[in-house]
């Protein structure tokens, strides 16, 4: 298979995933009993059935379900217009569009650190198989995947809010939201601590239990006996032989866990009260707020649609094999 | 021819090595072997599968997995014993003195690194040269063995079985090694590209002045190249000779049977002569001689004392041997070999 | 027969010879076969039912007494006894974690093994199917799935309707897995020589196929327990379980609820956050470690070497005169034949 | 069984005009683009016939179609043109569905000469009397079954001896026979309680109990150390002597050949280039591409090391097969005529190297032999 093919696929694959998302997105919701009309004005307000038909017809729901009703949501979510929240009154692409930058900023940095620390770890852990050194990572990692993420923030909450004096809750202190970006950043950094730290340790195990397999397991090739017969010593042939390989299931893993990132945003999120997409969604179920939830479930399923796009093809600049026939 | 010359090499005195299995078992896979390899030789290590000449290159490069342990014996290198070094000092040896190249050229390259790059790894790893000129010797390599040098930016993967061995050997050849150890180099191509590899090793041993030793299974091949033949069965040498001593005066009774196992196009006979039985495991060695239990000449002694490797004194066969090059001894582990006396 | 009955026990005598000397395959099957044994036997643990509120001896309820007031684990913020819900709860924990884990195993092992035995387009179909269903995020997808099927007043309990959703979701990962396996499985050359033989399809894939990935399919289960575990006890404790029947995750939706952290009532939160840790920890070490044993792929390294391989001590004593070149007199085999 | 309604002269096995090609896989942008498949021409039209009790060897290097003939003369492939005849009777893979025995042809239907006359045999019959034994001893066991389930494979597959001790005194036998005694010991052991050796002789007993008429040997010998390749080929020989079962040996050892077989098939890019009795392919060969072959077989002589012919370059991929002679790009005997036409079969008209003739049996496809 070679590069071209290969991304066509991916492509491909991505075109396919973002229509099912889409038409679930869709009908799920239309499934939904109860006139949305009625929720819209919201449950106490009277109004005439000559007003709610003149407001069904505004908002195309005397068209059929399908194909008009469908194809006419398609262009307005094509167009950023994702509805109007029933418990904000607000359009709900604003809501999310303030929400992303917080979830971006949180899930980046506990991407970051876990993937980093989840290769170095797995590397060594490989490397001294069977060494108290190995043992123990191994310990942590698999503690730390068998941990539920909420429960892990929990703790954290309990224990960094009590001993070390860190905030509770919340992206930024109430007093600092309307300072300039830069005069709040520690205050913001502050809150990220403990929340960016639940995230690190729970991505971590499984990335280092993958590194440290996939380690185990090119270390077993005979390309690796072939650099020690070089002459090199067992940090080059880690640095420049197996790190490369071993790092190939990572980054697949990487880029299939996007989703598995997310459930943990939402956890994270609801725990320490930050305002992100998670909490966003956590919200919009508990209120029952459709358009809302349709349109953060949308939002988060593009995005991890094109991550993992993203993510393939950084691959093929990885793995030769891929990139050329 | 280089055998002449009496200054040796490497050589192997009583190397001895052990592997612990799963239950803490000991596998003796490498039993007291002792050998020379002269400048400029190429010396043939045969055996079947299992018999330990795979450990015995392995022990000498110093690159044995952990359940691997050398028990005892030396490798003098030019003098030096190589198990006398620590892993430091051991790494300038390796490649830079003795290079190596395996049976499945594209598991031994690294997958997701050029095969420039592969080549000139162990040139600047050695400190032999700048990166400028060592891109020139990559280029020199390449054309030695028969690759376009356009081609020294692809990946193994995009190579062909035969070029992956040019290749491998084209590596091996970087830093201009003393010996060349080829672990089965052949054993997994086709009989013209096997043809085509092992010409193009004899041609740059000769251009090179190389040794090599070569780790086969395959009698045929080791016949075509080699100076002389080290035979191993379950670990220890059955019979060291020369090629011709060996092959046209063998006297260990393993060698005997082996060969009239091996087909030859030229004189193809009724029956393919077997021999019975199973290589020893070795884990489970009898305790006489290794071969006595498939050996269709052993004696009462055999089964209680495991021969040592002597001299062959009792030469029924023609004097052959000490006829033609008198300084060329030729040993056999077998107590048939050895004269009466010795016996008692 | 009497002979498959001493291979059945042949078989299962080497399996355990290989497992009991493994620490970690026994201590994950102690954690999982403790917590199951909780669960089967909660009444028996504790005097007072899950709806039970402890009072004092004024009659009023007590809540968020700390383990030293009512042991052994204090009460909750609705005075109940945290140690009956937490025995109970096992019951639902493990119980909906079992079945969903159950469905998608029974779903992805048939999936798997029928798409990579026959191939084409069912096997093609299938993979683009998993194929999507790994890319879109699978927590909002339940929270919406769950959501809708609420929002249907369908009369089924909430119980139910997680059990459904977790296992119609991840067979996914089994299927491919085992898909893989049995691609593999499938071009080894015993299966076509079976075929030569003039063995049907149902013959290979029940004599050949399903014994090569049973083992898989075991561990699998076992790592799939773990994972609806984890994912039930995360849905209810956003939210979405049985409150009248709570699970381990709906005792920490409760405990986050209602404040537990700022009453610092530590006894709430931290024992069912660490069963859950405990089942799924039990699940994942014997997963892992039955996979070892009954897929075993790796033997050695080669970076385990190095300074250790040669063995000095004995090194030292091979030091003796030895003289194998051919041009002088003597030799090894003169000087140690007379030793 | 068989009806023995063929004359003694008749072939055990005949190929007829035997073509198999795969398709490349498309890659999607090919698909979409509606490129043309491309075609692996693994075996491009080849005959050749084996009589009862001989061996002929299909001998060549790997990828010229050795194991694809194998593997469609088992029925584990199905041809994509030709014919294979079975003891007289023509093989045919549809028959399998249709008629579980013989597949009597309707009268008045369309078919080839042969068809109308010659009946058929379904895929069921020939499992049972056409056996195939495998390259990998280590591959060919299930790990997972014991030696008596594996060897009794063949009957209980096809229906045969269904009683217990019946099936347990031919397995019996058959393990015996295939030299693992006493055959007892062996029936509860897994196949990773044997060596390589003692596995293969457990294939072996797997073909034998079926009491074959034909066995498909694929290269059973090249995964074995040295001195226990002897033992199978002594062991497939005796099979041979003593019941006249006939033997299609494939194989790229030029020195088993010269041992084992009956007559040799000389086979290079999907083509039969040669084949002639043992002894005169070997010491006269006419195609230069055999010439070359047996000129690098290792001799496990030094004192008989001689001028190698060795051929430049590899042997092209079987996707793109040279026009006119396929072996002519690397012929070192090519000359203007190999460039103008595909030479078929044909037998030396005067001695080529002066040697004697191979008389009417050894042919090569060569035009040097006009």
């Amino acid at each position: 298979m070679d590069r071209r093919d290969y991304l066509f696929r991916k492509l491909i694959l991505a075109l396919v995933t973002l229509l099912v998302v889409v038409v679930l997105d869709f009908f799920l919701f239309r499934v939904l009993p109860g006139d949305p009309v009625r929720s819209v004005i919201g449950r106490g307000v009277r109004i005439t059935p000559e007003n709610q038909a003149a407001l069904r017809a505004q908002f195309g729901l005397d068209k059929p379900v399908f194909p008009d009703q469908f194809f006419d949501t398609l262009v307005q979510w094509a167009t950023g217009n994702l509805g109007i929240s029933w418990s904000l009154r607000q359009p709900v692409n604003q809501i999310l569009a303030a929400r992303l930058r917080n979830t971006l900023m949180l899930v980046s940095l506990g991407e970051f650190f876990a993937i980093i620390l989840g290769i170095v770890l797995g590397l060594v852990a490989g490397w001294k198989r069977k060494t108290p050194l190995d043992v123990g990572a191994l310990i942590f990692s698999l503690v730390a995947w068998s941990t539920p993420t909420f429960w892990l923030g929990i703790i954290l909450l309990a224990a960094g809010s009590s001993w070390l004096g860190l905030p509770t809750g919340g992206v930024i202190s109430p007093e600092n939201i309307d300072k300039p970006f830069l005069a709040v950043l520690p205050d913001i950094g502050k809150h990220l601590i403990l929340p960016t730290l639940t995230l690190t340790i729970v991505y971590l195990g499984e990335y280092m239990l993958i590194m440290r397999s996939s380690v185990l397991e090119v270390l077993s090739e005979d390309y690796i006996l072939t650099a020690m017969a070089k002459g090199l010593s067992h940090w080059q042939v880690l640095y420049r032989h197996a790190l490369k390989n071993a790092m190939l299931p990572v980054v697949t893993l990487v880029a299939l866990n996007l989703g598995f990132t997310v459930s943990g945003a939402i956890y994270v999120e609801t725990v320490f009260s930050y305002d992100g997409l998670g909490r966003l969604i956590q919200t919009a179920l508990v209120k029952q707020d459709y358009p809302l939830l349709q349109g953060a479930f949308l939002l988060l399923a593009v995005s991890v649609i094109l991550a993992n796009l993203v993510a393939d093809i950084l691959y093929t600049y990885q793995d030769p094999r891929v990139r050329s026939a | 021819m280089a055998l002449e010359s009496t200054q040796t090499l490497l050589s192997i005195r009583h190397l001895s090595t052990e592997f612990t299995g799963s239950g803490g078992s000991l596998a003796r896979a490498v039993d007291d072997v002792s050998f020379d390899i002269h400048p400029g030789e190429t010396l043939g290590l045969v055996g079947e599968s299992g018999c330990g000449k795979t450990t015995t290159m392995l022990s000498i490069m110093r690159l044995l997995p952990s359940s691997g342990r050398i028990t005892s014996g030396q490798i003098l290198y030019d003098g030096v014993d190589l198990l006398s070094l620590n892993e430091r000092e051991m790494r300038r040896y390796r490649w830079k003195e003795m290079a190596m190249i395996f049976q499945s050229a594209m598991n031994a390259l690294n997958p997701v690194v050029t095969v420039g790059d592969q080549i000139r790894e162990p040139i600047l790893q050695h400190d032999l040269m700048d990166h400028e000129a060592a891109d020139r010797r990559v280029d020199e390599l390449l054309d030695l063995v028969g690759i376009s040098k356009a081609r020294k930016d692809q990946y193994p993967h995009q190579y062909s079985g035969g070029m992956r061995q040019r290749a491998m050997i084209a590596m091996a050849l970087a830093c201009r090694p003393r010996i060349l150890f080829a672990d089965e180099p052949t054993t997994a191509l086709d009989v013209m590209i096997q043809a085509q590899v092992l010409e193009l090793l004899q041609h740059v041993q000769r251009e090179l002045g190389l040794s090599v030793m070569l780790v086969t299974h395959d009698l045929g091949v080791v016949a075509e190249v080699s100076d002389s033949v080290v035979v191993m069965y379950g670990g220890k040498v059955a019979e060291y000779g020369t090629s011709d001593q060996v092959y046209n005066s063998p006297q260990h009774p393993y060698t005997q049977r082996l060969l009239e196992a091996f087909p030859d196009l030229n004189a193809p006979g009724e029956v393919l002569a077997s021999i019975p039985g199973y290589p020893p495991r070795l884990n489970d060695l009898p305790p006489g001689c290794r071969f006595e239990p498939r050996c269709d000449q052993r004696i009462e002694l055999c089964s209680r004392l495991s021969p040592e490797l002597e001299e062959v004194t009792n030469l029924d066969h023609g004097s052959l041997t000490s006829g033609s090059k008198p300084f060329l001894r030729h040993l056999a582990a077998c107590h048939l070999c050895t004269s009466l006396e010795k016996r008692q | 027969m009497s002979e498959s009955w001493v291979l059945i026990k042949r078989n299962l005598q080497e399996f355990w010879r290989a497992f009991h000397r493994n620490k970690m395959g026994i201590l994950g099957a102690l954690l999982l076969g403790s917590a199951v044994l909780v669960a089967v036997f909660a009444p028996l643990l504790t005097p007072y039912l899950p709806t039970d509120t402890i009072r004092d001896e004024s009659g009023l309820g007590m809540t968020f007494a700390s383990p030293s007031v009512h042991p052994p684990l204090g009460t909750d913020d609705a005075g109940r006894d945290v140690w009956t819900t937490l025995v109970f709860g096992a019951r639902i924990s493990l119980s909906i974690g079992f079945l969903a884990g159950f469905i998608s195993m029974f779903l992805g092992s048939t999936l798997g093994i029928l798409a990579g035995y026959f191939g084409g387009w069912v096997d093609n179909l299938l993979m683009r199917v998993t194929d999507v269903m790994l890319v879109i995020p699978d927590l909002p997808l339940m929270l919406v799935l769950v959501a809708t099927v609420r929002q249907l007043k369908l009369n089924v309990s909430p119980l139910v309707i997680l059990v459904l959703v977790i296992g119609l979701l991840y067979w996914t990962s089994t299927a491919r897995l085992i898909r893989s396996q049995v691609l593999s499985v499938k071009e080894r050359q015993f299966v076509a020589r079976s075929r030569a033989i003039g063995a049907g399809h149902f013959y290979i894939m029940r004599k050949h196929i399903i014994p090569q990935v049973m083992p898989l399919i075991v561990a699998n289960t076992v790592l799939i327990l773990s994972t609806s575990i984890l994912v039930e006890s995360g849905l209810a404790f956003l939210g979405l379980g049985d409150p009248t029947r709570p699970s381990w995750g709906a005792m920490l939706n409760f405990a986050f609820e209602r404040n537990a952290i700022s009453n610092n009532a530590w006894w709430f939160y931290l024992p069912p956050g660490l069963a859950i840790v405990w089942v799924t920890l039990g699940c994942v070490m014997l997963g892992n470690v039955l996979e070892e044993l009954l897929n075993p792929r790796l033997t050695a390294h080669h970076l385990e070497g190095g300074e250790n391989m040669i063995s000095r001590k004995e090194a030292n004593l091979a030091t003796r005169p030895v003289n194998l070149n051919r041009n002088e007199p003597g030799s090894i085999a003169g000087e140690r034949s007379g030793g | 069984m068989i009806e023995e309604s063929t004359t003694p002269t008749e072939p055990m096995l005949q190929v007829d005009q035997l073509v198999k090609h795969f398709p490349v896989p498309q890659s999607l942008w090919g698909l979409l683009t509606r490129r043309k498949a491309a075609m692996v021409r693994a075996v491009d039209n080849v005959s050749f016939s084996i009589e009862k009790g001989e061996v002929l060897a299909l001998v060549g290097e790997s990828g010229c179609g050795k194991t694809t003939i194998a593997r469609t003369v088992i029925g584990l492939e199905k041809p994509t043109s030709g014919q294979i005849i079975f003891n007289g009777h023509l093989v045919d893979v549809v028959a399998r569905q249709q008629h579980p025995e013989f597949a009597p042809l309707e009268p008045g239907s369309p078919g080839t000469p042969e068809q109308k006359v010659l009946p058929f045999v379904s895929l069921r019959r020939l499992h049972q009397k056409a056996q195939m034994i495998f390259q990998d001893p280590y591959e060919s066991l299930d790990p997972r079954a014991t030696i008596f389930d594996i060897v009794a494979e063949g009957l209980e597959v096809n229906g045969l001896a269904r009683k217990r001790s019946e099936r347990v005194e031919k397995v019996q036998r058959a393990l015996d026979e295939a030299g693992l005694r006493p055959a007892e010991d062996y029936f509860w052991r897994y196949p990773h309680e044997l060596s390589g050796g003692q596995r293969q002789r457990v294939v072996i007993a797997g073909a034998m109990v079926m009491e074959p008429d034909l066995i498909v040997a694929d290269e059973p010998v090249s995964m074995l150390d040295v001195s226990i390749r002897a033992d199978i080929l002594n062991l497939l020989r005796q099979m041979r002597n003593q019941r006249g079962v006939s033997i299609l040996f494939i194989t790229h050892d030029m020195g088993t050949v010269a041992y084992f077989a009956d007559r040799v098939a000389v086979m290079y890019l999907g083509r039969i280039v040669e084949i002639g009795p043992t002894r005169q392919v070997l010491q006269n060969p006419l195609h230069p591409y055999t010439q070359a072959l047996l000129s690098v077989v290792p001799v496990p002589n030094p004192r008989l090391r001689r001028k190698r012919v060795i051929l430049q370059g590899e042997t092209p991929n079987p996707i793109h097969i040279p026009l006119y002679c396929r072996f002519q790009p690397r012929c070192p005997r090519a000359f203007e005529r190999c460039t103008l036409a595909d030479p078929s079969l044909m037998q030396p008209v005067r001695n080529v190297s002066g040697a004697v003739s191979g008389g009417e049996q050894h042919q090569a496809a060569c035009f040097l032999l006009e």
